[in-house]
């Protein structure tokens, strides 16, 4: 039969609002830390083996319980209003951008955008994504963003330590050697027929962008 | 999809170049810097209801590519100077960079969303105590007097300093080398020589002193003043020599030379 | 293996912060209500059988999941323990504005808030001190929030009239703007590892993202 460390663990994550962090549980069931862990494992281990409809996860540093991603149909014709619309692209690169320069300045963010991003940041703060979390000591103070609780909870990642390393991003040799090319060459080699698709001035394509 | 773009709308000047760079990026030999300045200027053609802040990023952008290819235009550009060739070289470095910069981050942005869609799959249980342990709580109200709750609403409807333009990057005092030049070549030539610290008896901080040094260096280089210190940490001397080339004209600097914006 | 009805059931009522009338699973699943609680018995029973840590009971109607009266004990040790003791500046202004702007939506108080106070909101509502007290008519039907009875016992008032006047003197913007930097930037951090306040969502600082 169930322990009761286990069946401890599945009443209080049951009625918590938030992820709830392991050393709270281990404090309140008076065991170690790496017991809760390991019970939460083996209980998440649990419930997929029995293939139930909900999961016991580990995200923004606490555990908490979640409709399995399968289900995903069913809870959203009975949860619609918690239904956030995606962020717009801008919004995601800006994002991005806080989330792995952090903390950093809007004069920052603006920098490598190359454009002002007052209302996208303002944007993204409004939705929680990220939150002020410090002043620049330097002249200025400017204000510091980085990215919230929420944020992690929103990619379902423990901690930022869980985001993909950014040098995964870096283009490769190809992509360098064509923004090189694309900014050297071209002296005396005239297209032939022109650039054709100069004219082409449709869509906006993220995915052309070489992505995987 | 909750969003679809129908019409080109770049966020940047980055995007719209790294858009028109690598959306020819099958063949990289056909990709011209001509066609790409081409297409850059046309789409910037298209910009005109944009906002002035916008446009002009894309149009620094702009001058930069169209200084490139003028350049490539050339036939021999052995006659050109070596420095301005260096500098644009550099311009066009620095774009590379940026452009590298742009394109990671716009792959980082796509794997964010690819982690939002898969993590928005599943939806977090937050139903909180039942009923009967919610007395058991702590009293969050505990210290809150009606007054502070006037207080706090007050405080959260006050028009935060927040709409204003983006400031963050502009530091309290702007002191600009330029600046500190005019006023050096108003100063010096009726006092002949003066010390630093004369020279910087009325500058407020540390910043302006510093600008004023880099605004002395400045003259020291173009052969319009001579400076001589007696040892180390000796009293800074700076002596007038005169503008030969041209009658004292106290605003020598085009804005484009030397001016530059010292933040500390 | 788990059938698809009872997966959903699971995920659905695992999500749902209400009981769920069985009606309303039946109309979200396709089914007939007596399959809905025919499956709710089954889960029900398993959950016993396997001695879960949590129960589904049917209760006002619908069906929940609770934690299992064995376990009281520890879910009041959590209760008394593991939440927030105080509202943070920045939650206290969300609390006010309901107060004085009710009726509310959650999406108005953002609004003037400039962050998102989705989490905090539901604290509030959690601890009997906001409640639900209509719809908006216009499109969206948002929900509109007002302050509880509870509420004004904590505060010892009798009724909403009783709340000091907003504009019984008004500060001059300097004056506001103090205060409003006071309020929000005067005031510590919640303390690291445990939720000893209640914070608005984007109120959570960047190195207690990051811990494990």
């Amino acid at each position: 039969m169930a322990s009761e460390v286990e069946r401890a663990i599945e009443a209080i994550v049951m009625v918590a609002e938030e992820p709830i962090p392991p050393h709270l549980l281990a404090q309140i069931l008076e065991v170690t830390p790496a017991r809760v862990e390991e019970v939460c494992r083996q209980l998440a281990e649990g419930y997929a083996g029995e293939d139930r409809g909900f999961q016991l996860v580990r995200v923004a540093g606490g555990y908490r319980f979640q409709s399995h991603p399968d289900l995903a149909g069913y809870v959203e014709r009975f949860a619609l209003e918690g239904q956030a619309t995606r962020l717009s692209p801008a919004a995601l690169e800006t994002l991005a951008l806080v989330a792995y320069k952090q903390p950093v300045s809007r004069a920052q963010v603006a920098e490598v955008r190359g454009v002002s991003v007052d209302s996208v940041m303002r944007t993204l703060q409004h939705r929680g994504y990220i939150s002020e979390v410090g002043r620049d000591p330097g002249p200025g103070q400017a204000v510091l963003y980085g990215t919230t609780a929420r944020f992690l909870e929103k990619l379902g990642l423990d901690s930022l330590d869980q985001l993909p390393a950014l040098a995964q991003f870096v283009p490769g040799p190809e992509v360098m050697e064509a923004l090189d090319a694309g900014l050297r060459h071209g002296a005396g080699r005239p297209e032939p027929g022109g650039p054709a698709w100069v004219a082409d001035d449709g869509e906006a394509d993220a995915e052309a962008d070489g992505e995987p | 999809m909750p969003y679809e773009v129908t019409t080109a709308v770049f966020e940047g000047p980055f995007d719209l170049l790294l858009h028109l760079i690598t959306r020819n990026q099958v063949d990289i030999y056909q990709v011209s810097l001509s066609s790409i300045v081409d297409a850059y200027v046309a789409e910037l053609d298209k910009l005109r209801h944009v906002n002035l802040d916008v446009a002009t990023e894309f149009l620094l952008i702009a001058a930069v590519l169209l200084e490139l290819k003028a350049r490539r235009l050339l036939p021999g550009s052995d006659d050109i100077d070596d420095e301005e060739e260096l500098a644009l070289w550099e311009e066009r470095d620095l774009l590379l960079a940026r452009l590298f910069e742009c394109k990671t981050f716009k792959d980082a942005a796509g794997a964010l969303m690819r982690m939002m869609d898969a993590a928005g799959r599943s939806f977090p249980r937050t139903a909180g105590l039942e009923a009967r342990f919610v007395e058991l709580s702590p009293d969050l109200l505990t210290g809150v007097t009606p007054d502070r709750l006037r207080l706090a609403c007050l405080a959260a409807m006050t028009p935060r300093p927040q709409p204003r333009v983006d400031l963050d990057h502009v530091a309290p005092i702007r002191a600009s080398v330029g600046d500190a030049v005019a006023e050096l070549v108003v100063l010096l030539p009726g006092a002949g020589t003066m010390s630093f610290a004369q020279l910087t008896a009325d500058a407020g901080d540390r910043l302006s002193v510093i600008v004023r040094f880099l605004a002395v260096l400045e003259l020291y280089k173009r052969g319009w003043v001579d400076v001589a210190q007696p040892g180390n940490f000796g009293e800074l001397q700076v002596w007038w020599l005169g503008d030969e080339g041209d009658g004292g004209d106290p605003a020598p600097f085009s804005p484009l030379d030397a001016i530059e914006e010292y933040q500390g």
